[in-house]
């Protein structure tokens, strides 16, 4: 597998991203991909990783989803490849509009990093087969915007097709159905705002989010290499 | 302000409009002497600033000689952006403490945030990545809408800036007392992780090389804000507002990115941050470190307002600015790397031989004064000192002894004094995690980051207790040492040096500079006891209100270093069964 | 050179937890009188007259300024008084 | 009941980050012709009609919803049109 991880002016989780990858996951590239790249058609998936992409000004990934990657990052989306954004990748696939809904500031306004409980609601995506259904994850969070919001149909729909993968087992920043992750409708983005990719060894106190990477490492081998 | 509606030279001295910016009558005579004649505006402005207590330590710079600053594994103490310290492998941590107190009394989030920007800028400067900022705060009880307001707002402020530019805030302290109402402190550390290779210093060395400026364009933010922060608040600083500085967090994470690849780079002969007094004290300080001059052409200084005056550019605050000196010719190699970090960069000088600073602009010399009388020469005060008179009386009080007659009420109404009570409030709104190193996190003796690609591990602490200092200032001083080592110790760490940051009320009062000498000699001899030199620091003095100045109030940041992982120890008790152990008195 | 101004809200039923905290604070402070608070935000943009400057700025908010998930906008073009 | 519109921008001279930006974006995006942007705040406020309307919302502005340190305000009443 050939990573991607993008690095928009202001990403700060573009390192971490690429150590939970490198050093967690058997993929035998991990590129960090420069914002100004004109394309990502070489890479088998593509991670956007938390930051505060051009300040996060006038809303967060607003201005960062015009970045000049973003067009082939776009049109790979669309072409099925796996998408992934943490975070601020998040709100940048928000903005960019390929999953639905938007992000507003937390319920109480404030920043919030802290390891809170996360609840698998989907172990059936290429992002989450290494988990269990129902089973409560410790992933840090650490923003200011996660308050996802959406409008009730979309919301219904999300429910429905089992696209919600994630969600707070507490209501910590007000968001919509406690929504955590979601992916979108043909499966292959997803956008969460907890930060697995911090939750990979037990010395920094989780290692829950290492099966999301394995997952996507999983997902890739099973449909790319032929055993024998 | 236009050029022609500066006052001359000889209105300056008539008028003794010198005054108004801080600088002395007597002040006034040294410089005129060290020029041979009467300075101009923009002349008088860099004396103003440099001269100023914030950049030229003239009331403590005695007080700081006492501190032990050299050891083997101190490769860098003070006088740099911050001091370097070995941890073996070829590697180094660099640290510093700065004071952001006025700027923050008077507009808590930015002063408290560009505080931030201002350290951070101190340490990636070396050529180190930031690793980890902590910072330690004081203010008055939380009983007012208005403490509450700066409470909330500096908090942000940090958080605000630390997190966005990426660096984790992983400790600090924050105390609360009637002492800080009019005056609360906001002291920020910076640690930074360097190979040793790679190391920097703020030299303008090598005569014909070229001075480059990068960053954002300069406004008119913080005029004044060194001589500022060098006066008491009273009832006009409302007045000197509009000069507050604004962070921009953003453009800083692309200067810290694009310093740490310049400082790759051989072309790069030596950096230094703009910070207080911006372009004045960085030219100043890297031409006299190197024993050189520079000649700055202003008008090919980026501006972000029009029509500024060679004073107002030289005494911008304007935040994330840094000034280069590039090897002659390769100046392309910085151009390059900036723009790919989207900054704007301009080779706005040279260096001379001449060991002066020489401004033009509009083709006109400005400013030509000797680089040694702006720096070296900064006034040095034999201050007097006199014990306050209620000290021995202190002294003499008979040891109080508390009386408790219900042990669990008394524990609760310790536990929700703000002081002691649990910090997760604030700490929450720090993003402690990012880089993915932080072991221990806030909320236990010390903060531990382990070192990728080793088995090692740094620990870091910023402690200090003003009630102790103001009752005996000589034990209180040992006693922040001891608490900061203790705190180190704890965390698994063997304690390896300290930074310090030293917040007093005016020193030309002579029982606070008596405070200051005892406290520092203090601190000094338990430096010496414990084996942690001081290789950085800060010095913010003339915290009062009105008058009334705050407690004598050191602040010490320490680091140690953790050999083994495993070594790693917390705060809370593990297990029902464990036995619990006093060592000690 | 005109000036544009647009003005960004939240959606009507979409919560605007700032606007309840301004307020929640404007009561504690004794402005029992306000009912309700939403914060949106005011954009002024120096723009170089032309053709098609309504068209543009509409393009300028839907692509950029405004998010039409959770937003709306309005605009307005103050030309300078000619002399 | 009346609706009383908050203006509130950073002051001449302060440095607007966010403004900057926001052009910068415009800029890439080939809306040249924008010059400056400013990123300001714009609150609705509901409030019950009254004596000193006007000084009140003046108290409002200046101990809460405007920073006077760094920001300027304006603001304006706006009464619906009576049947
Ligand atoms: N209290 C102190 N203890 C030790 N060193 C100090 C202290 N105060 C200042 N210094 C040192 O003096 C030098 C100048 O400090 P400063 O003027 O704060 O630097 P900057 O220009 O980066 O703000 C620095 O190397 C600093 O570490």
């Amino acid at each position: 597998m050939k990573a991607a991880v993008i690095v928009f002016p202001g990403s700060n989780c573009d390192t971490d991203m690429s150590y939970a990858l490198s050093d967690f996951t058997d993929a035998e590239t991990v590129d960090l991909v420069p914002y100004t790249a004109e394309s990502v058609a070489e890479y088998d998936a593509i991670f956007l990783p938390g930051g505060f992409s051009y300040g996060d000004y006038l809303r967060s990934g607003a201005i960062a989803r015009f970045a000049p990657v973003m067009q082939s990052v776009i049109a790979e989306a669309e072409q099925g490849k796996t998408v992934l954004g943490i975070c601020n990748g998040f709100q940048i696939l928000l903005e960019a509009g390929l999953l639905p809904g938007a992000m507003k500031r937390n319920k109480d306004l404030k920043y919030i990093c802290r390891t809170v409980d996360v609840k698998v609601e989907n172990a059936d995506t290429r992002f989450s087969g290494e988990y269990e259904k129902g089973e409560t994850l410790r992933i840090p969070i650490a923003h200011g915007e996660g308050n996802y919001e959406c409008d009730g149909q979309t919301y219904e729909t999300l429910k429905k097709n089992n696209r919600i993968v994630f969600t707070y087992e507490a209501d910590v920043n007000g968001s919509t159905g406690q929504i955590a992750g979601i992916t979108n409708e043909a499966g292959n983005v997803l956008g969460m705002m907890p930060h697995p990719e911090r939750a990979m060894e037990t010395l920094l106190g989780s290692e829950d989010g290492r099966r999301l990477f394995t997952s996507v490492y999983r997902h890739w081998r099973d449909t790319h290499v032929v055993t024998t | 302000m236009s050029l022609q509606l500066e006052p001359t030279a000889e209105e300056i001295h008539a008028e003794r409009l010198y005054a108004d910016i801080g600088v002395k009558d007597h002040e006034y005579e040294r410089i005129v002497q060290l020029m041979g004649r009467k300075p101009n505006y923009t002349e008088i402005g860099l004396f103003s600033v440099l001269w100023s207590e914030h950049c030229s330590y003239k009331h403590s710079k005695p007080l700081l000689k006492q501190f032990p600053s050299t050891a083997p594994h101190v490769l860098q103490g003070p006088g740099e952006g911050a001091g370097v310290v070995d941890i073996g492998d070829g590697q180094a941590v660099v640290f510093k403490v700065e004071s952001h107190n006025h700027p923050s009394a008077v507009e808590p989030y930015q002063g408290a945030a560009t505080g931030v920007g201002g350290i951070l800028r101190d340490v990636f400067s070396m050529g180190a990545r930031p690793i980890a900022l902590l910072n330690s705060l004081r203010f008055g009880p939380l009983t007012t809408p208005r403490m509450r307001y700066l409470f909330e707002e500096v908090v942000a402020g940090i958080s605000g800036y630390g997190n966005c530019v990426g660096v984790p805030t992983v400790g600090g302290e924050i105390q609360f007392d009637d002492t800080y109402d009019g005056n609360p402190l906001v002291n920020a550390m910076c640690i930074g992780l360097i190979d040793q290779n790679d190391l920097q210093k703020g030299i303008a060395a090598g005569v014909g090389n070229t001075v480059m400026y990068v960053g954002a364009a300069t406004g008119r933010d913080g005029i004044h804000g060194a001589t500022f922060a060098s006066e008491e608040l009273n009832e006009d600083s409302a007045d000197k507002r509009p000069s507050v500085q604004v962070g921009d967090p953003f453009t800083e994470k692309r200067v810290l990115e694009a310093c740490l690849e310049v400082a790759k780079s051989d072309a790069l002969v030596g950096i230094q941050d703009m910070g207080a007094a911006g372009l004045t004290s960085s030219a100043a300080e890297m031409a006299s470190k190197a024993g050189t001059g520079i000649a700055m052409n202003l008008d090919l200084v980026p501006q972000r307002e029009t029509g500024m005056t060679p004073y107002e550019m030289m005494l911008s605050e304007s935040q994330e600015r840094m000034l280069l000196v590039v090897e002659k010719g390769k100046e392309t190699e910085i151009e390059v790397i900036c723009e790919k970090w989207d900054l704007e960069t301009a080779a706005i000088g040279t260096v001379k031989e001449d060991m002066r600073l020489t401004l033009t602009f509009h083709g006109d010399v400005v400013a030509d004064v000797p680089v040694t009388a702006l720096t070296d020469e900064a006034p040095v005060y034999d201050v007097p000192s006199e014990e306050p008179a209620d000290f021995r009386e202190h002294q003499q009080r008979p040891v109080w002894q508390p009386q408790s007659s219900d042990y669990n009420e008394t524990l609760l109404q310790l536990l929700s004094q703000p002081t002691i009570a649990n910090k997760e409030w604030v700490y929450d709104q720090y993003d402690h995690m990012v880089q993915t190193n932080t072991v221990v996190m806030p909320g236990s003796d010390a903060a531990v980051l382990r070192i990728r690609g080793t088995e090692k591990a740094l620990a870091t602490s910023m402690d200090g207790n003003s009630r102790y200092i103001a009752l005996d200032p000589k034990e209180g001083g040992k006693i922040a040492i001891a608490e900061a080592a203790r705190n180190i110790i704890c965390s698994g760490a063997q304690p390896l040096a300290l930074t310090d940051c030293l917040n007093y009320g005016s020193p030309e009062e002579p029982s606070i500079y008596w405070q200051m000498e005892q406290s520092t000699a203090g601190m000094s001899e338990a430096c010496r006891t414990f084996d942690t030199p001081v290789v950085s620091g800060n010095v913010s003095l003339y915290n009062e209100t009105n008058g009334e100045a705050i407690y004598p109030t050191p602040v010490v940041g320490m680091v140690g270093l953790v050999e083994q992982l495993d070594h790693v120890t917390t705060q809370p008790f593990k297990q029902a069964g464990d036995v619990i152990y006093i060592i000690g008195e | 050179m005109v000036n544009v101004h647009v003005y960004i809200t939240l959606k009507e039923g979409v919560l605007d937890p700032q606007g309840h905290a301004v307020q929640n604070s404007l009561t504690a402070l004794g402005y029992e009188e306000v009912e309700k608070v939403n914060v949106g935000k005011w954009l002024r943009l120096e723009v170089a007259d032309g053709n098609n400057l309504d068209s543009r700025v509409e393009n300028m908010c839907e692509q950029l300024l405004a998010n039409p998930v959770i937003e709306n906008y309005t605009y307005h073009v103050e030309r300078e008084a000619k002399v």
